[in-house]
């Protein structure tokens, strides 16, 4: 029989206002096993530590219960204060009359009976605890980083920096990411791809960073400390090592009408091509669908005049299998298809642009080498207008229900840098709310209306009218004034809302790592750990956990290499101990277990058994402890119970069931 | 003289995994999201770990209504275990049905750690759902009824 | 028949088997029992006939311990449990000799019972040789006769094929007995009303006396020791003090032959109480054929069973609700 | 003796129904069983053998024994009061009767079982002479007459008259409680029913088990048999299920188990099965390992055990249910003379 305590905390007022802890402490003292039973303030304070260590000490509890908040919260600790005390720290259950009681009932009664029956369901569980040990496990001590944008970029730098070995995979031909794209930055108007490059040649150049574009994650297997990873190096048709990035091939490349990705479609490339002229490696690679040598078989010009002889229409693609101790998320983002917002009329006229588009308008290396012209006839505009929030902040499923947040700040940057170029141009931004919270955010968005003469308009618009003499009529309404609007405009810029690269659906199914309902993927504390994903050792890296400018992402980067050092830096892992094990004598070795362990930590042994006097060997399920992450799966698939869960056995959830339905 | 009708007051066990629901459960909680205290959480560590046995054993000692919390399909901490349970559940749920218990009786619902006020809101309906239906009388041992 | 003893008695002379698994004569016309033989001797004894119903199958788990190969009888139906069985490694495959017996369909003695027949001293047609469509029946009470459709088991009306899914050699032919939809009763009740269908189930399940047969005869229901008779769940056994114990009992026991059970209906042909059991297994069945695509228990050897594999479209649990 | 037309029983019942508890074979889903009587319950008389025996009717399959509550720390303990109500159970057979006969002798003598005593104490049993047994009755191998129940009331169906004769002092009881059905009956009447057994007994005589021998069946031969190889062979088809003993009218096996409701547990029994790998199973395992052994175990005590202890009264009735009912086609029958083939081919 166990001697169990339970320890009622008030929460200061976050419980006790709601819940009558003295008497969930009396009714605790009825139950069985119960030994000893208190209340205080705030149990996991230094001295709400020290009442359950001297009770610990002085009953002889061989248990305890913490009815406290959230497990989520506190568990960790009161099971260390637990072990402090002598008692094994697996000895320990939460019954969280907090977040799922206190604090969403308002009857005291009620409210109290409800915390009453949780603890008797902690008490009903803990009398069938059993002192679990950690094992250990090896830490690879190695990084992969998914993505090789700034954010993937940096985190990798960091993290080399530390002394750390890292691969980035990039799934385009080259690292850079949307920054590569922009043109100039806010709030300083630095030019992107000046600040941008030397990072790039940087992390090229790191002796500890080896980099896998034109490269996907394919599979993931394995956990935190001891992941393997199976990359697909995509066939580049060039040789990596011949190829001294001449560029002759590109230039002389008879199909020249792929879109190009690099321009966001808005010119053409090559089929052999690099996405630009920095890109890193300097490699070209081949579209083999836009190859003609690949499509009729016929031509091969790249080959001919390739005189490094690095060309290879043979090369196909390439896995390789490598294994990591952290993995870090940096899949970034992309703007959202604007198929839903005909409004607009961005499909009927080639002169309204999405922002990133205008960014490389008014980027030299750009589709107009800079020039702001009209996409459709090549004339100057003289009247630009900007529309805000286009997809963002969104009611209904066409758009997202969030923030973009950079926008505010980009279309304030364009506005400006057009008005500083063109002045003679006008330019007029409909905005919802104009957000610039950040260092010089709103000093730069006042100088963009008051020294640039921007014309800002709170309002939203309507429809955009392509008219016969190729103007656009935007048809918007002023709120503050109260007013339609009519405007016929040259050019008109969408601030397209952002959304989560949409491939990082499938990479967080591989490393199961959960995704919210937009596609970002969820931090293990929306406060207090931003940058880690509830899965051990996944990290978060970027616009993947949620819109950011660049200083941000950068900082987060920083931060996602920090606590991956800190899990490389660890020579092993204390594992956890909750993980399935098969009672021998119960096992038919029938496989159903095996087929649904996601990590294969179950194998099968002809081992000899004695039950109660027979002699016999049988096949019989082993559980690797240190494959094994508890998941349970196989614990309902075996038809015997032969399979259970430590700390979350049968007879415990039964016990806890059984509690709360008495 | 009208009897006096005892208020009906349902048991509902709600198993949620560690992951997300129960962490959703506690954002509803932090973002005081109400919903009537009927509803007791179980944690378990995926959705996969809830046996078909555990249902029954809460309706056989009294319970009104089970419902069971996953992280959405295709976000499960453990990757696939919430698509092994979903399938257990359904044929649990079309066998309970089949010998005519009420369908509504059993739930389940994907709530991810973001969703609190996914998961006050299905606590709030099924809650309603169940004093609809009223006492379990179809499932459960006599034994425990007083 | 004579044939299968012939062949059981060379394969045992020469040494390829060392026993036969078959059935032997009973002491009343319609009781014979598994069996195994190991002499040309007690070959003599072997029977079979329309009431050898039993499915063998299982015994192969004991008989796979055993010294050398066993020749086992196996009818079409059998041999899915059989593959099954090989499938969840209960039966060693090298240990079998299987010989996949014809089937004209297995005669049910409670449904010639049923018909008020007693006292039952020959019962003429049940033998496989026979195309007698009528059996003949001679009581102390006086002669009756019955067509051999009407004397069959419920699970024959709705024969999954007579064709052996694993076997060495086939002996016997087979004829046709399929004269009902699988899923016939399943749908019917499914179409009650929730009244309906709960005071249908609660009569029929009313009846049971937890006696186990149903589950030892299962070659699903292998496992060493049963959830119910372990402490593992704390899960009553042998008691019926509540109603609510039979339907634990028999929804978990369909439950965890889900996808495993090839709806062999020994459970229903063994019910003392003749409680129609094959309807719950059945209706998993259906669901996951429905649900999942067809699938067949015991077909085939690497399939992968409905319960260990998903798929990202599955159907949500709610579909119970919204089918009506 | 009196007489009762048959259209007239439902009347009776209905009339025994107002001061006794009633069984009587009731059909439900398709299957005959003893069962309590109401209006609309399907009575079948017609069903030779109920799927179960009637020993349910006196020792039930499931019954709570006491229930232990808890209210804060304070327990209580709650005996199951003893059946305090008269009861008839009406259509048992000439076997199930001498199933109780051999239930008494186990639950009667010291330490006697409150909870039968009980029952039988307030149990009248009216019996049916059997109309037309059936192939798997053996009882007049265990000196079992099926036209002669010896009960507190025989009855004795002949034509559209049902004879009722009380044979005890609960039997006149009964008679005097329902005196305002039954009609007094007459010389023919008497001739009647002689004819009726005189039918029975000659129907018997066909019956292909009557020549089963139970020599060599008793006390003294206990080594002999428990060693006999035979058993190796015998219970190899047992599936280990217990049906044989769930519908045995003599099987008296039961386990004590506790249930948990909430704040309350109660301690019941249940019929065991001595086919069962849990059977007796103890703190240091099980003293009976093989299903061989489980096997020849439920076959010495019906035919040694049994009657070395009990002035050589058998505890099987031949009432065939296990005939009828094994799924493996295994029974008492088979065992017996499989016994009797070696003697003879030694």
């Amino acid at each position: 029989m166990q001697r169990i305590g339970v320890f009622v905390c008030h929460c200061g007022s976050n419980i006790a206002a709601t819940v009558d802890v003295s008497k969930v402490a009396e009714m605790a003292l009825m139950e069985p096993g119960v030994a000893h039973a208190e209340d205080y303030q705030y149990m996991c304070s230094e001295a709400g530590q020290a009442k359950i260590a001297a009770a610990i000490q002085e009953k002889g509890l061989t248990g305890i219960v913490v009815c406290s908040c959230s497990p989520r919260m506190h568990e960790a600790t009161f099971r260390k204060a637990a072990e402090r005390a002598g008692l094994n720290p697996y000895m320990v259950e939460i019954a969280n009359i907090r977040e799922h009681c206190s604090w969403i009932h308002k009857d005291m009664e009620e409210a109290t009976k409800k915390a009453v029956i949780l603890m008797r369901a902690a008490v009903a569980k803990v009398n069938l605890n059993t002192p679990l040990q950690a094992g250990e496990s090896r830490v690879t001590k190695r990084a992969l980083v998914i993505g090789g944008g700034i954010a993937g970029i940096q985190t990798a730098l960091d993290i080399a920096d530390a002394g750390y070995e890292v691969d980035i995979v990039e799934k385009t031909p080259s690292i850079g990411g949307r920054m590569s794209q922009l043109d100039k930055t806010f709030p300083t108007l630095d030019c992107s791809a000046c600040i941008l490059t030397p990072k790039m040649v940087e992390a090229s150049a790191h002796e500890k960073i080896t980099i896998y574009t034109y490269s996907e994650v394919e599979k993931v297997s394995g956990f935190v400390g001891d992941f393997t990873v199976d990359i697909r190096r995509k066939a580049r048709s060039v040789d990596m090592n011949k190829c001294t990035g001449c560029g002759v091939c590109q230039e002389k490349c008879p199909s020249k009408k792929a879109p190009s990705e690099f321009n966001r479609g808005l010119n053409t490339r090559s089929a052999i091509y690099t996405p630009f002229a920095q890109a890193i490696p300097n490699v070209p690679v081949i579209d083999r669908e836009a190859c003609i040598k690949f499509r009729t078989g016929k031509c091969g010009v790249c080959s001919k005049v390739c005189q490094a002889g690095a060309i290879d229409y043979e090369q196909k693609d390439e896995i390789i299998t490598e294994k990591y101790g952290a993995i870090v998320v940096a899949t970034g983002f992309d703007t959202i298809k604007l198929d839903r917002y005909d409004e607009y009329a961005y499909s009927q006229s080639k002169d309204v642009i999405t922002s990133l588009e205008l960014e490389r308008v008014m980027n030299a290396a750009g589709p107009t080498h800079g020039h702001l012209e009209r996409l459709s006839d090549g004339k100057a505009p003289k009247e630009i207008v900007f529309i805000q929030c286009v997809g963002s902040r969104c009611a209904d499923d066409r758009g997202k229900p969030y923030c973009s947040k950079i926008c505010c700040m980009y279309t304030a940057k364009h506005a400006m840098l057009i008005r500083d170029k063109y002045p003679d141009v006008n330019v007029t931004v409909f905005y919802i709310d104009v957000r610039t919270p950040g260092k010089n955010f709103d000093e730069f968005y006042r100088r963009a209306v008051e020294q640039y003469g921007v014309n800002y308009i709170k309002g939203q618009v309507g429809k955009v009218i392509p008219k016969p003499d190729g103007k656009l009529l935007v048809q918007g309404s002023d709120l503050l004034d109260n007013r339609q609007i009519l405007k016929e405009a040259d050019m008109v810029v969408l601030a397209t809302a952002i959304e989560p690269n949409p491939d990082v659906r499938k990479i967080a199914t591989m490393l199961t790592a959960s995704i919210d309902t937009n596609n970002f993927l969820t931090e293990a504390h929306a406060k207090l750990r931003p940058v880690e994903s509830p899965t051990a050792g996944i990290f978060l890296s970027g616009v993947c956990q949620g819109p950011k400018d660049i200083p941000e992402t950068v900082a987060q980067a920083g931060a996602a290499a920090v606590k991956a050092i800190g899990l490389l830096a660890k020579d092993k892992l204390m594992t956890n101990p909750c993980t399935a094990h098969s009672d021998e004598l119960l096992c038919n070795g029938c496989s159903s277990c095996e087929n649904v362990c996601p990590y294969g930590a179950i194998t099968y042994e002809d081992k000899e058994v004695n039950d109660h006097g027979i002699r016999e060997t049988r096949r019989i399920a082993v559980v690797n402890n240190a494959l094994c992450q508890g998941c349970g799966a196989c614990t309902v698939a075996c038809p015997s119970g032969a399979m259970d869960l430590q700390g979350f056995s049968n007879r415990q959830i039964i016990a806890e069931v059984d509690a709360i339905c008495r | 003289m009208p009897l006096e009708k005892k208020e009906f007051k349902p048991k509902i066990v709600a198993f949620c995994c560690n992951w997300c629901s129960y962490a959703g459960a506690d954002l509803a909680g932090s973002s005081r999201l109400t919903y009537p205290a009927d509803v007791k959480i179980i944690r378990v560590p995926c959705s996969c770990r809830v046996n078909p046995m555990f249902i029954l054993r809460a309706f056989e000692k009294g319970a009104d209504g089970v419902i069971m919390c996953g992280c959405h399909p295709g976000d499960c901490h453990y990757s696939t275990g919430n698509y092994y349970a979903r399938r257990r559940m359904t044929l649990l749920f079309s066998m309970l049905d089949y010998i005519g218990v009420e369908s509504g009786r059993t739930r389940v619902e994907w709530v991810s750690a973001a969703e609190g006020v996914k998961f006050s809101e299905t606590m709030n309906s099924f809650v309603e759902k169940i004093y609809s239906l009223g006492e379990n009388v179809r499932l459960g041992d006599l034994r425990c009824k007083n | 028949m004579q044939e299968l003893i012939n062949r059981a008695k060379e394969l045992l002379a020469d040494g390829t088997v060392a026993r036969v698994l078959g059935w032997k004569a009973g002491d009343l016309p319609y009781n014979p029992e598994p069996a195994y033989f190991e002499t040309a001797e007690a070959l003599e004894d072997f029977v079979y006939n329309g009431f050898c119903g039993a499915n063998l199958s299982k015994y192969m788990i004991e008989a796979s311990k055993m010294e050398g190969k066993t020749m086992v009888c196996l009818k079409p139906c059998d041999t899915y449990s059989f593959m099954q069985l090989i499938k969840e490694h209960r039966v060693d495959r090298e240990k079998a000799y299987i010989a996949g017996v014809g089937c004209k369909g297995k005669l049910d003695i409670e449904k010639i019972r049923a018909r008020g027949i007693r006292g039952i001293e020959s019962i003429e047609g049940a033998e496989l040789t026979d195309d007698a469509e009528t059996l003949k029946i001679q009581t102390i009470y006086g002669e009756k006769s019955l067509a051999y459709a009407d004397g069959m088991l419920e699970r024959c009306h709705v024969c999954k094929g007579k064709e052996h899914v694993i076997f060495d050699e086939q002996i016997g032919e087979s004829k046709e007995t399929k004269d009902a939809e699988r899923f016939g009763e399943v749908e019917r009740i499914e179409s009650l009303s929730p009244e309906e269908k709960f005071s249908y189930f609660q009569s029929e399940l009313g009846k049971c006396i937890r006696c186990n047969a149903c589950r030892n005869v299962c070659p699903a229901c292998s496992c060493r020791k049963c959830v119910f008779d372990s402490n593992k769940f704390d899960s009553s056994q042998k008691a019926n003090v509540d109603s609510f114990e039979e339907k634990m009992f028999h929804i978990i026991r369909a439950f965890h032959v889900a996808g495993r059970c090839t709806d062999c209906g020994e459970c229903s042909r063994v019910c003392p109480q003749g409680i129609p059991l094959h309807l719950f297994n059945r209706k998993f069945i259906k669901d996951i054929d429905e649900l999942y695509g067809e699938y067949q228990a015991g077909a085939d050897i690497d399939s992968k069973a409905p319960l260990t594999d998903y798929t990202f479209e599955d159907a949500e649990p709610s579909i119970v609700g919204k089918r009506g | 003796m009196y007489k009762i037309a048959k259209e007239n029983l439902s009347a009776l019942f209905r009339l025994i129904a107002e001061t006794y508890g009633l069984y009587l074979p009731v059909k439900k889903a398709g299957q005959t069983n003893f069962a309590a009587w109401s209006e609309d319950a399907e009575v079948d008389l017609m069903t030779l053998k109920t799927v179960k025996s009637a020993k349910d009717a006196f020792f039930p399959q499931s019954e709570s024994l006491y229930t232990v509550k808890k209210e804060g720390k304070k327990m209580s303990v709650e005996p199951e009061a003893l059946k305090e109500q008269n009861f008839v159970v009406f259509g048992m057979k000439a076997c199930d009767v001498r199933g109780l006969e051999v239930l008494d002798k186990v639950f009667l003598s010291e330490p006697v079982d409150t909870f039968y005593a009980a029952r039988r104490d307030h149990g009248t049993v009216v019996a049916l002479a059997c109309h037309e047994p059936e192939e798997t009755c053996f009882c007049k191998v265990f000196g079992v007459d099926a036209a002669n129940p010896a009960s507190d009331v025989a009855c004795f169906p002949a034509g559209e008259e049902l004879y009722w004769e009380a044979l005890t002092e609960k039997g006149e009881a009964l008679t005097e409680a329902v005196k305002s059905l039954l009609a007094e009956t007459d010389e023919a009447d008497g001739v009647s029913v002689e004819a009726e057994k005189d039918a029975i007994h000659r129907m018997i005589e066909k019956l292909p088990y009557m020549n089963l021998s139970l020599e060599g069946w008793n006390g003294d031969v206990l080594s002999e048999k428990f060693d006999s190889p035979l058993w190796e062979e015998l219970y190899k088809p047992c599936l280990a299920c217990g049906t044989c003993t769930f519908v045995c009218p003599t099987c008296q096996c039961y386990d004590i188990k506790d249930y948990t409701a909430g704040n309350s547990v109660s301690r019941y029994r249940c019929w065991d099965s001595c086919m069962y790998s849990d059977f007796t199973m103890m703190a240091h395992g099980n003293n009976r390992t093989s299903q061989m052994q489980r096997f020849r175990q439920r076959f010495m005590h019906k035919l040694v055990y049994y009657p070395a202890n009990n002035d050589g009264m058998y505890s099987c009735t031949g009432c065939g249910r296990c005939v009828e009912k094994c799924p493996s086609a295994l029974n008492i029958v088979k065992v017996i003379k499989a016994f009797q083939n070696q003697g003879g081919e030694k």
